[in-house]
């Protein structure tokens, strides 16, 4: 039985953050697949390319973001699968902290090759 | 064993009332429920709850019609008494957050209904029993008042006193259906029976399958008796195959009966030259068994309201609820065909002799609902009248039990001074007690004065032994045959039509039953949810409480409210202001009258024809 | 009850002749989100090859290009990402409350269309590669 | 057994309760001689047939039934003839310990909700012939059966009690001046659907969340919660108050709108509709005080 008053976190932040992120993921993924398979095609995709769109700071900007926001969109719908499945107590907390420690590693490294394509390290 | 204040058997709209009552008025309560509370048939219930709430109506005009509608044996302060309380606790429901239908400018709604002076049905939606059966549901839940749901209650724990009057009741005996155990429930203070009506005696009923009038049998049993039990109303549009209630708007709208010959009998055979399908329920509800009587039913067995005729767009406006009823429960299109019906059982009027305090002769022994008789409906109730009844005589009958003082009764109960013996009536059969199962609802001691305590436990024994010996016992008969006999009986002759031959018959093959009985036992070997044993358990009690209908039904030659007899089809103020009263005396019924109370607080009703 | 039958969760998923389009609209997006989470470490991984210098990226990435199957993955990605930007957008409506009498049929219609982009876009993956 | 039903109109009972559990398989003879196979069928078509029902049987006392099995009976059709309709015949002729929960038979008291042919569905209000032939019947799933038909409903109703389920007045005039609060028909209309729940689960057995975690509310119960927190008459905090308890971790936002507990649900809530209303208003007070 769920508890009455338990510490009430309000699990309405999660929820929302999913939903924005998702409004923003809708439109940063299409132009991501339609700028790198379309316009340039995979296939072709050469460092200097990269170098080039990276160095344009709205670009990067972009970039950086969509990695964040699709991270925590990632990581959080997983955590979020997990709880629906009753996880509980102390595994959750672990699972918690994995997955916050993985996002956090996965937004620092692809900040850190981000700026080391544009060149500015 | 579990020990309360008060404890209250039933969880139906007047159990859940008098238990939060008891609560307030500061008592330790237990709901002690065979269901759980909103599985109750409260929650069937249409309609509407009349109570005199707005300016212009008025509670002597409610009670007056009550008078009326009951074609003079309601009790006048029983009566008044309901009439005078409904607007509170009506509003009191609604304080309790009841969504009731509301007019444009925020109040609650009233609708007219039949037999009434004044539009004063306070409604919500269709389905008015469901929304307060979980509005006091709710209340119980927030005052964490303890329930026991799935228990049920087999006898009470009463002394055994030569003259019921001076007995006591100090609690139940009850068993966990889940587990099976048996188990004893101290009442310190009181215990209320609120077991809902007895419609399972009927082969068809708009009553649920949980009807059984167990309390009626227990409290029948423990020395009180059972009051005006062959008023029964009979509903004439239920769906034959499962005595789903199809409403009386059909007709209101125009819809038309037909039996199997094409003819709109109404008109045609007289039964009602001026009214046709629109006369008063009973006389439907017998034209409707003239016809299958003679032959002229559909299958034999039901006849036709049509209301094709009516148009897709009206019916769809009007009475969509009814087509999904036709096609839900009936599997039959009410736009393409014509919707099946029959009388079926729908309510008792009588039951368990209390006061106005909802206290029966047995000290410490309440009833409140359709299992009770405080004598408000009488001969007949008038749609609306139940609900109120539910929660104004719920109500008091839980604070009288919790100890506060509502008053000395007008209304005397049991065996008196004041009662006028049964004499003239000649029985087919002895009544009663068959032997071995039988035996009756007093612990018998045998002079040996015990405890509380020392009573419940030997009931607890009692019980127990009587459930080894139907789940020991390896062959006999099954508590389905004898129930459908018995119900076939019932509704073959003592149904809307009653003939003295018929409810003689009936008594015979009542007695046939009660010997088949002994031979009863329990085919499920295992104490888990056995429904089986239940049910065997409460045909013992259809049978008890199917005889004082007949009984009633036998002595009372008189045609009033919904009782009708071919010997005597008119109303016979002179001999018949009285209540017909049965008790079991150690498992030999006498019957007994007692006077009806005419007289109100102000006034005096006087018998009139009783015409609308 | 202590002694009771638990029936357990093994049948959920051996009930799965009888999900209503909802619950495969569910299940579908759960297995595309999970799908997209991995390939979103699994891309950064590569994109990593970066650091290294200008000619392991670039040949990484041509490297891996160049493979039949990798580009058969990544039709097979967009169809999972396809599918779940679109019954993402039928959730948002389903969350705004737009459109809930139509949501099996708008399921259906994401998946419809996730099929048509997919096989359109074949053509575009497909370029320059040798089996 | 077989021969038996060559003449399905004269069709005789198995008296043997222990024998059915052996009967079990159909063979196609059977079907030959008029039985009703898989479509469903008009119920013209089935009328003076008996219908097959396969009913899940376990009873943890009894020898023979701790292992779960599905038994056959053979009920004759009659026109109307419902789900329950069906069970009932089959425990009164065949079998007595068969064991469910039903009593109003009108779709008012909720207790017989069962999984009929793979959804959940009250079996009063379930007519055989709309179904397809042989009918699968079976307890409610995700939930602990107690015997048969019959599943612990405990957690269901600790749900249904967790969301405070009574109406929580601020200032209500006093009942002896037969004053109401005021309710506007269309505030009235707002929750008329949410109060028609008879608490049958279905709901709660449809839905993959609340079978995963133990502690979701359930659409039940916020749908319970629905009814208050849109009830005008109880005020603004309160409605708050309800809407802190909704938006706990096991609350609203476990709801991942897989729309089976609306499908199942007999009394046409829209479930789904309100739970997802209940977010947004979480969400809209939430917003408030950023
Ligand atoms: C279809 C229909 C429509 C109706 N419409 C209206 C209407 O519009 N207006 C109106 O005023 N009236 C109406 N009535 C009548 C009214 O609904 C009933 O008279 C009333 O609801 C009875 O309430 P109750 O509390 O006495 O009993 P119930 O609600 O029947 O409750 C009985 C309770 O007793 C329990 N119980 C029974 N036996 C035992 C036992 N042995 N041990 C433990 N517990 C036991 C049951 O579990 C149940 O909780 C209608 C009735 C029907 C059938
Ligand atoms: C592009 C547009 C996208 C939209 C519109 C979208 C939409 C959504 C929505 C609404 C949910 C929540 C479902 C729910 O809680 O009911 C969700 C879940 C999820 N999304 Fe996305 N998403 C998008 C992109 C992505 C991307 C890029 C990833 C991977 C990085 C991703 C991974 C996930 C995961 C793992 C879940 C959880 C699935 C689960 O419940 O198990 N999504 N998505
Ligand atoms: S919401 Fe519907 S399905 Fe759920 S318990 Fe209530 S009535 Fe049953
Ligand atoms: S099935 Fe469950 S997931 Fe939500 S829409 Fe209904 S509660
Ligand atoms: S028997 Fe009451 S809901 Fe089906």
């Amino acid at each position: 039985m769920a508890e009455r008053y338990s510490s009430f976190t309000p699990g309405g932040t999660g929820w929302l953050l999913q939903r924005i992120t998702a409004a923003f993921l809708v439109v940063v993924l299409a132009f991501h697949f339609f700028l790198l398979h379309f316009v340039n095609h995979a296939a072709e995709i050469e460092f200097a390319g990269t170098q080039a769109r990276m160095q344009n700071v709205g670009y990067f900007l972009t970039m950086v973001s969509f990695l964040i926001a699709g991270t925590f969109h990632g990581v959080n719908g997983v955590y979020n699968a997990l709880l629906n499945q009753g996880l509980e107590g102390t595994q959750k907390k672990v699972v918690l902290a994995v997955l916050v420690i993985a996002s956090l590693g996965l937004i620092g490294q692809g900040i850190y090759v981000a700026t080391t394509m544009a060149g500015w390290t | 064993m579990y020990e309360h204040d008060v404890i209250v058997v039933g969880a139906g709209g007047a159990g859940l009332r008098a238990a939060v009552a008891a609560d307030e008025a500061g008592a330790d309560v237990a709901l002690v429920s065979k269901l759980h509370p909103v599985r109750s048939h409260t929650g069937a219930a249409e309609g509407g709850i009349n109570a005199a709430l707005q300016e212009g109506d008025d509670w002597e005009l409610h009670a007056y019609d009550t008078m009326k509608g009951s074609d003079y044996l309601g009790d006048a302060p029983a009566v008044e008494t309901l009439a005078q309380d409904a607007p509170e606790d009506t509003m009191r429901l609604e304080h309790w957050g009841m969504p009731f239908s509301r007019e444009e400018d925020g109040r609650v709604s009233q609708r007219p209904f039949g037999g009434l002076s004044y539009p004063r049905t306070t409604y919500a939606g269709a389905e008015t029993g469901h929304h307060l059966l979980h509005t006091m549901y709710e209340q119980v839940v927030k005052r964490g008042i303890q329930v026991y749901d799935e228990w049920y209650v087999m006898d009470l724990a009463t002394t055994d006193e030569d003259d019921p009057n001076d007995r006591e009741c100090h609690g139940v005996v009850a068993y966990d259906v889940q587990s099976g155990q048996i188990e004893g429930f101290k009442a310190n203070q009181g215990v209320v029976l609120a077991t809902g009506g007895p419609g399972q005696a009927f082969d068809h009923t708009t009553n649920a399958v949980s009807c059984t009038g167990d309390g009626h049998a227990m409290a029948y049993r423990a020395g009180a008796p059972l009051e005006d039990m062959e008023f029964i109303q009979f509903h004439p549009t239920s769906l034959p195959s499962t005595g789903v209630l199809i409403s009386e708007g059909v007709r209101g709208e125009g819809g038309i009966l037909y039996n199997s010959e094409g003819e709109r009998f109404m008109f045609e055979h007289g039964y009602a030259n001026n009214s046709g399908e629109l006369a008063s329920r009973d006389v439907v509800a017998r034209a409707e068994l003239t016809e299958v009587q003679e032959g002229r039913g559909v299958n034999d067995e039901y006849v036709h309201l049509d209301m094709r005729h009516l148009g897709e767009e009206r019916i769809l406006d009007r009475l969509e609820n009814i087509l999904h009823l036709a096609e839900d429960f009936e599997g039959v299109d009410g736009l393409v065909e014509p919707m099946p019906v029959k009388p079926g059982q729908h309510y008792a009027m009588g039951g368990i002799e209390v006061d106005e305090n909802g206290q029966t002769c047995i000290d410490g022994l309440y009833a409140a609902g359709e299992c009770a008789c405080v004598s408000v409906h009488g001969g007949n109730r008038l749609g609306g009248n139940a609900l109120p009844e539910l929660i104004v005589f719920g109500k008091r009958a839980g604070r009288h039990a919790a100890g506060d003082d509502l008053g000395e009764p007008q209304i005397k109960t049991g065996y008196g001074d004041d009662v006028e013996d049964e004499t003239e009536t000649e029985l087919p059969v002895q009544p009663g007690s068959a032997g071995l199962e039988s035996s009756g609802g007093v612990a018998a001691d045998g002079g040996v004065a015990a405890d509380a305590e020392g009573i419940l436990q030997r009931k607890v024994e009692t019980a127990r032994e009587r459930v080894d010996r139907l789940m020991d016992k390896d062959d006999g008969v099954q508590h389905a045959e004898i129930r459908a006999k018995l119900q076939q009986a019932m509704t073959d002759y003592v149904n809307v039509f009653r003939t003295e031959e018929g409810v003689k018959k009936a008594l015979r093959l009542i007695r046939e039953c009660r010997e088949e009985y002994q031979d009863v036992y329990v085919d499920d070997p295992s104490r888990t949810f056995n429904t089986d044993l239940q049910q065997t358990i409460e045909t013992r009690n259809l049978i008890d409480v199917a005889e004082t209908i007949a009984l009633g039904a036998l002595v009372r030659n008189e045609f009033r409210g919904a009782h009708w007899r071919q010997e005597n089809q008119n109303r016979d103020d002179e001999n018949w202001l009285k209540h017909t009263l049965v008790s079991w005396d150690d498992g030999a019924p006498s019957i007994f009258y007692r006077p009806v109370i005419l007289e109100g607080e102000s006034k005096t009703y006087e018998p009139k024809e009783r015409s609308y | 009850m202590s002694q009771s039958y638990n029936r357990g969760l093994v049948e959920d998923f051996g009930r799965w002749k009888e999900f209503s389009a909802g619950m495969w609209a569910w299940i579908f997006h759960k297995f595309t989100g999970w799908m997209l989470i991995g390939y979103l470490f699994t891309h950064i991984a590569v994109l990593s090859s970066a650091l290294s210098g200008p000619e392991a990226y670039t040949n990484t990435l041509q490297g891996l290009e160049a493979l039949f199957i990798v580009r058969v993955l990544e039709v097979g990605l967009l169809a999972v990402a396809v599918f779940h930007i679109l019954n993402g957008l039928r959730l948002l409506m389903v969350d705004l409350g737009v459109g809930l009498e139509a949501q099996d049929k708008s399921f259906y219609a994401s998946l419809v269309l996730t099929a048509i982009i997919t096989v359109a876009s074949v053509p575009t993956f497909m370029t320059e590669v040798t089996i | 057994m077989s021969t038996q039903q060559q003449q399905p109109e004269t069709q005789e009972a198995p008296e043997d309760p222990e024998m059915k559990g052996a009967e079990s398989p159909v063979d196609e003879k059977e079907k030959e001689d008029g039985m009703i196979d898989q479509t469903a069928a008009d119920a013209s078509e089935l009328e003076g047939k008996t219908v097959l029902i396969k009913v899940f049987r376990y009873d943890p006392e009894v020898e023979g039934k701790q292992e779960p099995r599905f038994d056959d009976f053979h009920v004759p059709f009659e026109k109307g003839m419902t789900v329950l309709d069906a069970v009932m015949y089959a425990r009164d002729t065949y079998d007595s310990s068969l064991t469910f929960r039903h009593s109003c038979r009108q779709a008012v008291c909720g207790s017989d909700a069962f999984f009929v042919n793979g959804k959940q569905r009250l079996g009063c209000k379930t007519q055989i012939a709309d179904l397809e032939h042989p009918v699968r019947i079976e307890p409610l799933p995700h939930q602990e059966v107690v015997k048969d038909l019959v599943v612990d409903m405990d957690h269901f109703y600790d749900q249904m009690h967790t969301v405070e389920p009574y109406f929580q007045d601020e200032d209500t005039p006093n009942p002896a001046d037969l004053e109401e609060q005021r309710q506007s028909p269309e505030n009235r209309e707002k929750i008329k659907m949410s109060s028609r729940c008879i608490w049958c689960g279905a709901c709660m057995s449809s839905c993959n969340i609340a079978a995963g975690d133990n502690n979701y509310l359930g659409p039940a119960a916020i749908n319970k919660a629905y009814k208050f927190a849109m009830d005008d008459r109880e005020g603004e905090a309160i409605k708050e108050h309800r809407l802190r308890i909704l938006e706990q971790e096991h609350g609203v936002w476990r709801c991942q709108t897989q729309f089976s507990c609306t499908e199942v649900c007999p009394k046409d809530i829209p479930l789904t509709e309100h739970i997802q209303e209940l977010k947004r208003e979480a969400v809209k007070k939430n917003l408030k005080f950023w």
